[in-house]
């Protein structure tokens, strides 16, 4: 697929269908995996970009001016994700959107830095959707950056909240990947816990390299014989579904709560054994109470791209918080959409989303849901889907977190 | 104890998969010095066969079909690829399996999506064979170890009773006789590459719906096959035999030590405070194959039971 | 003729011819780099240049461990990896301004990764270089993963999947340049790509050089004229592991970011494969490669999302049908156009370049058929207006008579040079 | 008595039960050339590898000018002076002949393992290089690629990089191996001029060869030698005539 002539044509149509033939384009430069092991990540979420950009076109713009998404396929490689970077520059983008991997994200925000200290008048900003260490918002905090999903302290947060209510639970196994972001989940887990609920006691803290591990049965058998009650995992990827497959074949029971439960294919090589089993936080899901035109929204991407399940609404805020911003800043230049967009707080399907001014955090509610086999959409294709679980709403201020950033705003 | 029984059960049922896995390479590699890269590929190709047999029969059927196809695949590639390239020596050959293991998950990728597919344990294996300390071994895995038991006797039984078992084997250890002993060697060879690759499929049937059939699942089973051919040692299927319950033991009981650098090696002023005192020696066990490699490799190149070195 | 030659300097080549076939393209070379910034060319460009900088200096690297030594690594990344984590570092210090880092110009970093490059060579190949062959091989992709390993469990030089990050605009200026702007960053890598490939050149003439060539072609006999085989894989490995390291200073100042991927197995079977498709027998081969496989991997996926599936069909049409690379296939033309019939040769080559251009056009069709198909998005490969859906028979017909066509006219072409 | 070029005392090698080599004591003196025959499979390339250092003998010592070498490796002892030629031809197959001389001079000259030189750039090694080309009649093949050598000339180049480095004892292993008659006498010839004052020592099965060449000749068989004398001793001895019942060769040249 010929991903920018695709986003060209599909803006070039909805322009067609206005008439309006002198707008202008707002080039947003998506930079993610479009190949190889983590295509399928990627294209779930540059298909919403894609859509949320027709849906706004389609509606006249933002200040009149079309939206246009570029894909650059970066391999979830740092240095090549700079490179598509110079390359989305060079192609006049002025908004960078990703997600997939923190090391690419750490990567660009420390390129969007220099090159907007380097090169005034041409600055650039990013919106980060999915890269979830808490640091990015802390003590990395960026003017230039601002993040759309709760990070991982946020959604701990939300987890160890969930469990706090559960009388039920008294002991808790923290597994993870080694590395910065799966250590960050177990301290961030211990810390909460302790706080939240003293008694619990914390009976298994793993961490297993990164992506090497074949069969997590013996991890799991670990995990039924400490006797904990619940799960806590940030593990993504093969690490994540694998877990999970271990998990059922070994017919644990508990809770397990995950980040990236909802990620791509997990429900689907469960099956029947997830149910009960995979928990998940996001921002919302789409079995939800929402409203009709969300409904509809949900049936339409998947109509469009079939592989795909409505996964990253937070796509649809990104678009449209950005779109407010700008008609609210009444340009779209990216200085004084950033100003604006400060502070700016929209209505979604799930609730209220605020960008917080201090550190470019966004603040919402959160959801944890449960694999479920009654449920209005399901995922993969298969008839299993994500229900809210009992007292699984987190408000928005349950979730927030302290930053230490201190932020230095251009004049 | 119970460390001690979960270990000993998880480590012979994955290094049983492993040995599946491994067995066929070790033929190839024993045999025609070609270092098969796209060794994990083929165990993936039996996976996706076995899913869409499953799809259309039944798991039963793709049990047979599935290995006998990836075995097809493997003799149309020795004799249209790798047959070319031969004559420019091994590394041309071990670059061509390293160029086809890309090209077959990039096809993979296109005829099935870039996504997991839905192979699923039969149901007639779907259930927990027994249950100790709270944790159920699944009865499907049993099966894997039966397979691979019976797949063992099978080979052994190729190998040490056939008239073309005698000639492999020969070839196992003396592979320039093979061409004076006035046999077929180019058709030995595709025979060779065939079964080794149909028995890589036969792993995929088994393991894909353990694990995840999905295009990453040969990137990942990929170097580890090579450290059990390695560390067994070149033209020997005992060793590979060995070094696969030795990897998945290894594995397997590693997970079940807690225990930090620190606390081993606190003797020596070691704290749990700097960054080497912080590992545990769990959260190394999916690396130590490789240790395990390069030190086989160092001081006893011929592998645990080989006869010669590499 | 042995009776007119007097003394051994009627056997070197000449003076013009040394400077024809030894300083000429080098001094080309550096013209060219010279004369890019003239043309005022874009972002994407520089950044392509400096990549592919980079990956010439590292590709060559590499062709002296594989092309020159004979050895099969599958952890060359590791060097250059571990240079670079170096020079990120010696980045970080120059700004602190420490000690004597503050008197470092940044300008000269990657002699730092050179250094760090090395002495990982130093330490990884002492144990790895005494056997060459298979097990060189199977060390190289267990040390490989080690360390890549490892990176994820040291923060402190690692930096963890963010990895180390600095700012290049410090210490003192050389050349004028304070590396902010990309186009100054442009001459630093010019400059160092030039010194590298200068530097790997003139190893190749070098006694340790020739040692080397000497030891992949037949180690045995090494021993027998009084030098040790495994100290000269030794000594060669080391180096290769500093040029690596250069080239990993390099992409420190170029990149401003070092994380564990660069030591992952993806960069060392990328370089690998660099230098094979560029051709290893010659010493301009990787270069070839590293200019070609960069474009291919920063800009074929703009046009194509089954960009490696084309990247695997090029590597294993190289290896099966021209195992000497790009070079080999460069050079192997020049000489046949010099050669007894050029006219022929130039008809035969034709025709077996557009053999090789149909089954080509057989082959896009089908893969880009099938991935629109696959993915099921509903749309439809347009090349020039044209809409080949799956279920349009002119898309079946575009895959087969091309490919059949292309198959027959090559084969009709090999025909005739067996012929000739 | 002067000290002698060669000895080797009580040697023996042994691989599993086979005894390939069994008791062999020699001296050969500064200046010989001496001559090993004996039929095929009696251990005379063993014997090579065994002085040349690419075997450890089982038991015995090998002596170089009197300083013990065995157990030392290949290349330490080709520094003290022995070099050895191939059965085989044992080249560098992708260099130019000039190249493989070249390497062959490279160590006698003091090059080590230098990556701070230019190798062209040393006159004493480019000297010395054309000398042994042109000792070898090799001069006008010089910058062709050695795999694309005639064979004779092949064998030419085997010897050509054993005397590069100027060694003062040379094993010579079956250098008129597949030649005919013409190219048999050129090697005589070039041997002869090639090892001038120097000790040599040749295995060869050709008896024209080692009656022309040979000041001494000892006979190995299965492993033990039988005789050493001078030839016109040797083809009177009865013991090597009947080691050699059956064998075409040594008894038409003893006729």
């Amino acid at each position: 697929m010929n991903f920018r002539k695709t986003a060209i044509l599909a803006a070039a149509t909805s322009v067609l269908a206005l008439g309006a033939a002198s707008a202008d384009t707002i080039k947003f430069a998506f930079i993610d995996p479009l190949s190889g092991p983590f295509g399928p990540s990627g294209e779930a979420a540059y298909t919403s970009y894609q859509l949320a950009a027709e849906h706004i076109n389609e509606n006249g713009g933002v200040n009149g001016d079309m939206i246009e998404i570029m894909g650059y396929d970066n391999k979830v490689n740092p240095k090549e994700s700079l490179v598509q970077f110079q390359k989305a520059i060079d192609d006049g983008a002025r908004y960078i959107v990703q997600g997939n991997g923190s090391s690419v994200a750490a990567a660009l925000i420390e390129a969007v830095n220099k090159h907007n200290k380097r090169n005034p008048g041409d600055e650039v900003l990013f919106f980060n959707y999915a890269a979830v260490t808490p640091a990015f918002t802390n003590e990395l905090c960026s003017f230039w950056h601002f993040r759309f999903d709760a990070h991982a302290d946020m959604k701990m947060a939300a987890i160890t909240d969930w469990i706090a209510e559960r009388d039920d639970i008294k002991s808790v196994y923290l597994i993870g990947q080694d590395y910065v972001f799966g250590q960050a989940v177990a301290s961030a887990a211990e810390g909460q816990l302790s706080e939240k609920r003293p008694d619990i006691e914390i009976v298994g803290n793993e961490l297993h390299p990164l992506g090497k591990v074949k069969d997590f049965t013996p991890y799991i058998q670990k995990i039924i014989s400490s006797g904990a009650d619940a799960v806590i995992t940030g593990n993504w990827g093969a690490d994540m579904q694998l877990l999970m497959k271990a998990a059922a074949e070994s017919g644990s029971e508990v809770p397990y709560l995950t980040f990236y439960g909802g990620s791509k294919g997990a429900v689907a090589s469960l099956g029947e054994d997830g149910i009960g089993l995979l928990h998940q936080v996001s921002e919302g899901i789409t079995n939800l109470e929402a409203s009709d035109e969300q409904y509809a929204l949900i049936e339409e991407y998947k109509e469009r791209f079939p592989d795909y399940d409505y996964y990253y609404h937070r796509v649809w805020n990104v678009m449209d918080m950005f779109k407010k911003a700008a008609e609210e800043a009444g340009t779209n230049d990216p200085i004084p959409v950033a100003k604006a967009l400060e502070g700016l707080s929209i209505e979604h399907a799930y609730g209220t989303a605020t960008m917080r001014a201090e550190d470019h955090q966004i603040q919402q509610p959160l959801y944890i849901s449960v694999v479920s086999d009654d449920v209005k959409y399901g995922v993969d294709n298969i008839d299993l889907g994500w229900e809210l679980v009992d007292a699984g709403t987190i408000s928005m201020d349950a979730a927030e977190q302290p930053t230490t950033c201190e932020m230095e705003r251009p004049e | 104890m119970e460390t001690i029984v979960f270990g000993l059960l998880n480590g012979v049922s994955y290094g049983l998969l492993l040995f599946m896995l491994s067995s066929g390479l070790t033929l190839i590699f024993s045999m025609m010095g070609v270092l098969n890269f796209a060794h994990a590929a083929f165990y993936m190709l039996g996976a996706y066969f076995a899913f869409t047999i499953t799809g259309s029969s039944s798991f039963w059927i793709a049990l047979f079909i599935a290995p006998v196809l990836v075995g097809l695949v493997g003799a149309v590639v020795e004799r249209y690829g790798l047959r070319r390239v031969h004559p420019n020596g091994h590394v041309a050959e071990l670059l061509f399996t390293f160029g086809l293991a890309y090209l077959i998950e990039e096809v993979v990728k296109i005829v099935y999506g870039k996504t997991a597919v839905d192979y699923r344990v039969p149901e007639l294996l779907d259930f927990a064979a027994f249950e100790i300390y709270g944790a159920s071994f699944p009865a499907y895995r049993i099966f894997v170890i039966f397979i691979a038991v019976a797949m063992l006797v099978g080979l052994w039984f190729l190998l040490k009773r056939t008239r073309a078992g005698l000639i492999i084997q020969a070839a196992l250890t003396h592979p320039h006789m093979v061409g004076h002993l006035g046999h077929n060697v180019p058709f030995i060879f595709m025979m060779v590459f065939g079964i080794g690759c149909a028995l890589a499929g036969l792993a995929g049937v088994m393991a894909g719906n353990i694990f995840v059939t999905d295009p990453a699942m040969a990137v990942q089973m990929g170097p580890i096959v090579f450290v059990v051919v390695v560390v067994g040692g070149i033209g020997s299927l005992e060793g590979a035999f060995l070094a696969s319950l030795l990897i998945g033991l290894l594995q397997n009981f590693a997970v079940g030590i807690n225990l930090k650098f620190a606390e081993i090696f606190g003797f020596l002023g070691m704290s749990d405070l700097s960054e080497v005192g912080r590992i545990s020696v769990s959260s190394l066990a999916p690396v130590l194959p490789f240790l395990l490699l390069v030190l086989i490799l160092i001081f006893r190149p011929q592998g645990l039971l080989g006869e010669k070195e590499l | 003729m042995s009776e007119t030659t007097q003394s051994f300097t009627d056997l070197a080549p000449s003076a013009g011819a040394k400077f024809r076939q030894r300083t000429l393209p080098i001094l080309i070379f550096a013209a060219i780099l010279f004369a890019i910034p003239m043309v005022g060319p874009s972002r994407t460009f520089y950044t392509l240049a400096h990549q592919m900088g980079i990956n010439i200096v590292f590709a060559l690297s590499y062709n002296m461990v594989l092309g020159r030594g004979g050895l099969l690594s599958f952890g060359h990344a590791v060097y250059f990896g571990l240079g670079g984590y170096l020079a990120m570092h010696a980045m970080n210090w120059i700004e602190d301004g420490a000690g004597i880092w503050g008197s470092v110009p940044m300008f000269l970093l990657p002699l730092v990764g050179f250094a760090g490059g090395a002495v990982a060579g130093a330490v990884i190949g002492w144990p790895s270089c005494r056997k060459a062959g298979t097990t060189f091989a199977m060390i190289s992709l267990g040390v490989a993963e080690l360390i890549f390993a490892a990176a994820f469990m040291f923060d402190s030089f690692f930096g963890g999947e963010q990895g180390i990050s600095g700012d290049r605009m410090n210490g003192i200026e050389l050349f004028g340049l304070s590396l902010g702007p990309i186009d100054e960053v442009y001459w630093f890598i010019a400059f160092w790509t030039v010194i590298g490939v200068i530097g790997m050149w003139a190893f190749t003439r070098t006694p340790l050089g020739k040692l080397s060539e000497a030891t992949r072609d037949n180690a045995q006999r090494v021993q027998f004229i009084g030098y040790n085989p495994q100290r000269v894989r030794y000594l060669v490995f080391i180096a290769a592991g500093g040029f690596a390291g250069l080239a990993g200073g390099m992409a420190a100042v170029n990149y401003e970011i070092f994380t564990p991927d660069a030591l992952s197995l993806v960069p060392s079977g990328f370089v690998l494969i660099m230098a094979y498709v560029g051709g290893i027998t010659f010493f301009v081969g990787p270069i070839f490669g590293a200019i070609l496989l960069t474009y291919m991997q920063s800009m074929l996926s703009d046009f194509t999302e089954a960009w490696l599936l084309y990247l695997g069909v090029l590597f294993i049409a190289i290896v099966m049908f021209a195992p000497r690379g790009i070079a080999g296939i460069v050079f192997g033309f020049l000489d046949g156009v010099r050669g007894d019939n050029p006219g022929a040769y130039l008809g035969r080559w034709l025709m077996r370049l557009l053999g090789i251009l149909l089954m080509l056009m057989g082959l896009i069709v089908l893969v880009e058929v099938s991935v629109r198909w696959s993915n099921g998005y509903g749309e439809v490969y347009e090349p020039f207006g044209l809409h080949l859906g799956h279920e349009n028979v002119l898309s079946w017909v575009l895959v087969i008579v091309p490919a059949i066509a292309g198959v027959w006219i090559t084969k009709r072409a090999s025909k005739e040079e067996e012929a000739a | 008595m002067t000290t002698p070029a060669l000895s080797l005392k009580n040697l023996n090698k042994s691989f599993g039960p086979a005894k390939i080599i069994n008791d062999v004591s020699l001296d050969i003196a500064p200046g010989e050339r001496h001559a090993i025959i004996g039929p095929n499979g009696a251990g005379k390339s063993t014997l090579f590898n065994l002085i040349s250092g690419l075997y450890t003998p089982t038991s015995g010592t090998v002596a170089l000018h009197g300083r013990t070498i065995s157990g030392m490796p290949p290349h330490e002892i080709n520094k003290l002076g022995l070099s050895r030629s191939f059965q085989v031809s044992n080249i560098f197959t992708n260099m130019t002949v000039r190249e493989n001389v070249r390497c062959g001079v490279l160590h006698s000259m003091g090059q080590g393992y230098a990556f701070w030189k230019n190798i062209g750039s040393n006159k004493a090694v480019q000297q010395k290089t054309w000398e042994v080309l042109e000792h070898c009649a090799l001069t006008d093949k010089a910058n062709v690629p050695a795999a694309l050598l005639p064979y004779a000339d092949q064998r030419a180049l085997e010897i050509a990089i054993t005397i590069a480095g100027g060694a003062d004892v040379i094993l010579l292993d079956e250098p008129t191996a597949g030649m005919s008659h013409s190219e048999t006498d050129r090697a005589v010839d070039l041997i002869r001029r090639a090892t001038e004052g120097k000790t040599l020592v040749i295995v060869e099965h050709d008896m024209g060869v080692i009656f022309d060449l040979a000041d001494r000749i000892s006979v190995l068989v299965y492993g033990e030698i039988i005789a050493s004398a001078p030839p016109s001793e040797i083809r009177g001895d009865p013991a090597v005539r009947e080691a050699y019942l059956g064998d075409e060769e040594l008894p038409e040249v003893m006729a």
